[in-house]
């Protein structure tokens, strides 16, 4: 075997992998991510850095556009996993060691990368209708790319590889008025379907002024599997939501943690001293703290106002408060606690544009990762 | 070899200079501007001030980011889409400062300028740090209340209520 | 390497910075105009100080003297755009010329 | 010729090219993400410059030079970090927000998908991350003449020294990586401007006065 293909070779054997969830996938992400983890390979967060793309579950129409898109911006040699909803364990193992040697498989991934040259470079107007909706790796390239701070793609920025000639082909920021009593540019960005650490199949379209966001109009993108998902108890949900709030709020060591917390929960293992210690853990951190006190701040006005029910109405308040109410709850529902109401995704929905108006994307970011709708539950609609 | 630098960076100081009212990119002039403050730095370098050529290069780094972030917040329209400067003022303001390049450039080669009284200290900083701190210690008290004043004064011109909403906390 | 050279150098951006300043429409563009005429105040500065009275260190305040001014000049212009943004959405100097006799 | 005689003023001002540099990278790809990336790493700058400038003024107000070599030669007897705590926690501080590492990489943040790195791939992501992990092991080695004595030390040659004591604070900034949540600039620059910048000018102030006894 020459050196290039052990050269290969050892390149394929630790892929970085970008993980999609839809709806009705959650089970399958699981599943996947505790894979990964048990192969060490890296699970990053946007689609440029990645090598093999696993999809958990039957993404629906629009969806399935988006992961189109985020899939033409994986960078060769690339490999894509499609994992059904309710997937096994060797299942997901066959399909990775599949994406290993998918990669590994210079012929094919030449063949790949001659059909895009083909294709040509990116260009806005063939770059699919305003929909597409693709998540954050791509976030602001169409709608808020030109307009990216009010300063022109015609002018020619960096590697951007085409110039906008006419000023009329090119979508100009239009200004509205900032909280601040100025009239700054506006930008358009989506955080949409397809994004790390965020609730499947949502997307949430931000108008941002600056970093702050002006105005908030949420959506639900419908997966096309059968909607119902089997977590495997609710403590298993409560830590995969602190995991992933963790995560969003940058504390890497600690999401681990809870993901490992959580996938030996699921394996039926009995963690409950090991969650006390962690959920003991992570209150004393005052950086923690310090940094998500005082974000989306819901009342009892607000609970009633818009009907929400679960964690969000148990524990009003920030998203310290809740962050601490979803650790009780998975020390109950660990002590075999009766089973509570769940959280109705439509009414924290509808409570989400109000909590995120005037927030920054950062603090946007983690007021939704600390309601983290399950969308499954959702009646699916458009 | 020092007049050959000296040179090279003069030139480019002034190119640059020029670049920063040609180019058609907000963040392009603002670099440009940036890339003639980093040549005049050098320049200083050169005279033996190392230290104040180092500060040059220092602040205006950090000055030309800040105006970066201005320069793209305010102006609102493109360079690049709609020219900016009138027709009628650029040829006034290019015949102006036409004329005010000539009579400093004669001055400049006319007057004989007096020999050199004393020789330059060994280590310059030391010198300027003994100065600041000694007799022109009242330049230094005059610049730190004007830093205050100015401080103060484009915060209050500045903000009105702040985009955050911690601001008005 | 002259003193004339500098001297020339200071001249030349002291122009291409009254220049800008005149010729340019909006606000934070003079702005730049007249850091680049403060930068021709930095090199003279410098200029005289090496050639023609090295032995005090009163050229080398002078010019941290200019680098403050610079500082502070770019502080105040902003804040004045702003505030002119905020009061009358516009940073063109053309419509700001309220002052004029 | 070269500028040694004030090689804290040129360390400064190389740190901040990557001001820029992260600015450049982050307007550059076009992409609203990375935009908001460059832009949170601008407001990070602002927030650890002053305490870090300050932190370098007491170590040459302690040491009377601005030349690395004559502080690491003027911490023969008494090691800086042993009576300028303050300036060592606060220079270690603005290392890990220079090099946007660990607490202090929110401009590459995960919750922006990788913030400003969002579009780099391939070679542009390598030479990215290798400036960073150069910015990093850079500043970690000036800690070493600033603050922990140079080479000085039993046994061991001065390099040996210089290169244990890099590799041992290094090890501590790399050790820091994942252990702390993202420290966001709007709640750090309140606090970076008024506990930072004040607990360094009474360092320098206690510094002064020792100098000057």
């Amino acid at each position: 075997m020459g050196l290039r293909e052990r050269l290969v070779r050892f390149a394929a054997e630790r892929p970085r992998s970008f993980v999609v969830a839809t709806p009705g996938g959650a089970g399958a992400r699981l599943v996947v991510e505790e894979e990964l983890r048990r192969r060490g390979w890296r699970a990053v967060a946007s689609p440029v850095g990645a090598d093999v793309l696993v999809v958990c579950g039957e993404p629906g129409a629009e969806l399935a556009q988006a992961i189109e898109v985020v899939w033409a911006d994986v960078p060769g040699p690339r490999a894509r996993v499609q994992v059904a909803a309710g997937v096994r364990r060797e299942a997901v193992a066959r399909a990775l060691d599949g994406a290993a040697a998918e990669l590994a498989d210079v012929p094919r991934q030449w063949a790949d990368a001659a059909e895009r040259v083909a294709a040509g470079p990116w260009t806005p107007d063939d770059s699919g209708d305003e929909m597409s909706g693709h998540g954050g790796g791509h976030g602001g390239h169409e709608q808020g790319g030109h307009a990216a701070h009010g300063d022109m793609g015609g002018d020619g920025d960096g590697g951007h590889e085409h110039h906008m000639g006419a000023p009329g082909g090119v979508a100009m920021a239009e200004r509205a008025d900032d909280r601040d009593g100025l009239k700054l540019d506006v930008l358009h960005v989506p955080l949409g379907p397809v994004l790390s650490d965020w609730p499947a199949g949502l997307r949430v379209s931000l108008t941002l002024q600056g970093d702050v966001v002006q105005d908030a109009e949420v959506g639900v993108l419908g997966g096309a599997g059968d909607g119902v998902v089997e977590w495997g108890g609710l403590a298993v949900a409560h830590l995969d939501s602190i995991g992933r709030l963790l995560a969003v709020a940058g504390w890497a060591a600690a999401a681990e943690r809870a993901r490992i917390l959580r996938d030996d929960v699921r394996a039926g293992v009995d963690r409950r001293v090991e969650v006390e210690r962690f959920a003991r853990q992570v209150g004393r951190s005052r950086t923690l703290r310090w940094m998500i006190r005082g974000l989306g701040v819901i009342d009892r006005a607000a609970v009633e106002r818009y009907g929400l029910t679960g964690v969000a109405a148990r524990y009003p308040g920030d998203v310290a408060d809740r962050l601490a109410g979803r650790f009780v709850e998975a020390r109950k529902a660990l002590g075999g606690g009766a089973d509570v109401e769940l959280d109705d995704p439509a009414a924290l929905l509808r409570v989400l544009p109000s909590l995120l108006v005037g927030a920054e994307l950062a603090a946007a970011r983690l007021i939704v990762a600390s309601l983290d709708p399950d969308l499954a539950r959702e009646p699916v609609h458009g | 070899m020092r007049t050959v630098v000296f040179w090279v960076l003069a030139l480019a100081a002034v190119g640059f200079g020029v670049a920063v009212f040609r180019v058609d990119s907000m963040a392009r002039a603002t670099f440009a501007l940036l890339a003639s403050f980093l040549c005049v730095g050098g320049t200083m370098v050169l005279l033996d001030l190392h230290y104040l050529g180092v500060l040059v290069v220092l602040m205006m780094i950090m000055e030309m980011m800040v105006m970066a972030v201005f320069m793209i917040m305010y102006m609102m329209n493109p360079a690049g889409l709609m020219p900016m400067s009138m027709l009628h003022n650029r040829r006034g303001a290019l015949i102006i400062s036409g004329a005010v390049l000539v009579a400093l450039v004669a001055g400049v080669w006319t007057v004989d300028w007096p020999e050199r009284a004393g020789r330059p200290p060994g280590d310059p900083t030391r010198a300027l740090g003994e100065a600041v701190m000694g007799a022109q210690m009242p330049v230094m008290i005059v610049v730190g209340v004007a830093i205050l004043a100015t401080m103060v004064s484009a915060v209050v011109l500045a903000t009105d209520r702040g985009r955050y909403d911690g601001g008005d906390r | 390497m002259t003193l004339q050279a500098f001297l020339t150098l200071a001249a030349a951006l002291f122009a291409v910075g009254l220049y800008g300043a005149l010729s340019q429409q909006s606000i934070v563009m003079l702005m730049m105009g007249l850091e680049l005429m403060i930068n021709a105040v930095l090199v003279a500065g410098a200029a005289f100080w090496f050639y023609l009275a090295p032995a005090s260190a009163d050229g080398q305040v002078l010019v941290l003297v200019a680098v403050t001014v610079m500082a502070l000049e770019m502080a105040m212009g902003f804040a004045v755009v702003t505030a002119l943004m905020r009061a009358r959405d516009v940073d063109v100097t053309d419509d700001a010329g309220d002052l004029k006799g | 010729m070269l500028p040694w005689s004030i090689g804290v003023v040129w360390f400064n001002a190389m740190e901040v090219v990557a001001w820029v540099s992260v600015w450049m990278v982050g307007w550059g790809t076009n992409s609203a993400f990375p935009l908001v990336g460059g832009y949170r790493f601008l407001a990070q700058g602002l927030a650890y410059e002053l305490p870090h400038m300050f932190a370098l003024i007491t170590v040459a107000l302690g040491a009377e030079s601005l030349d690395f070599g004559e502080i690491a030669r003027a911490q023969d007897g008494l090691w800086f970090v042993v009576w300028m705590p303050v300036a060592f926690l606060v220079y270690l501080l603005s290392v890990l927000a220079m090099a946007f590492w660990g607490p202090f990489g929110h401009p590459v943040g995960h919750d922006l998908a990788g913030g400003a790195v969002l579009e780099l791939a391939g070679p542009d992501r390598l030479v990215f991350e290798a400036g960073r992990y150069a910015l990093l092991v850079v500043a970690s080695a000036a800690a070493v003449p600033l603050f922990l004595g140079g080479g000085a030390g039993p046994l061991l040659p001065g390099w040996a020294w210089a290169l244990v004591k890099t590799y041992l604070v290094l090890a501590l900034l790399v050790w820091v990586r994942h252990r702390l949540p993202v420290i966001r600039m709007d709640r750090f620059m309140t606090a970076a401007w008024v506990v930072l910048i004040p607990a360094t000018l009474v360092q320098m102030l206690v510094v002064g006065i020792v100098v000057l006894g």
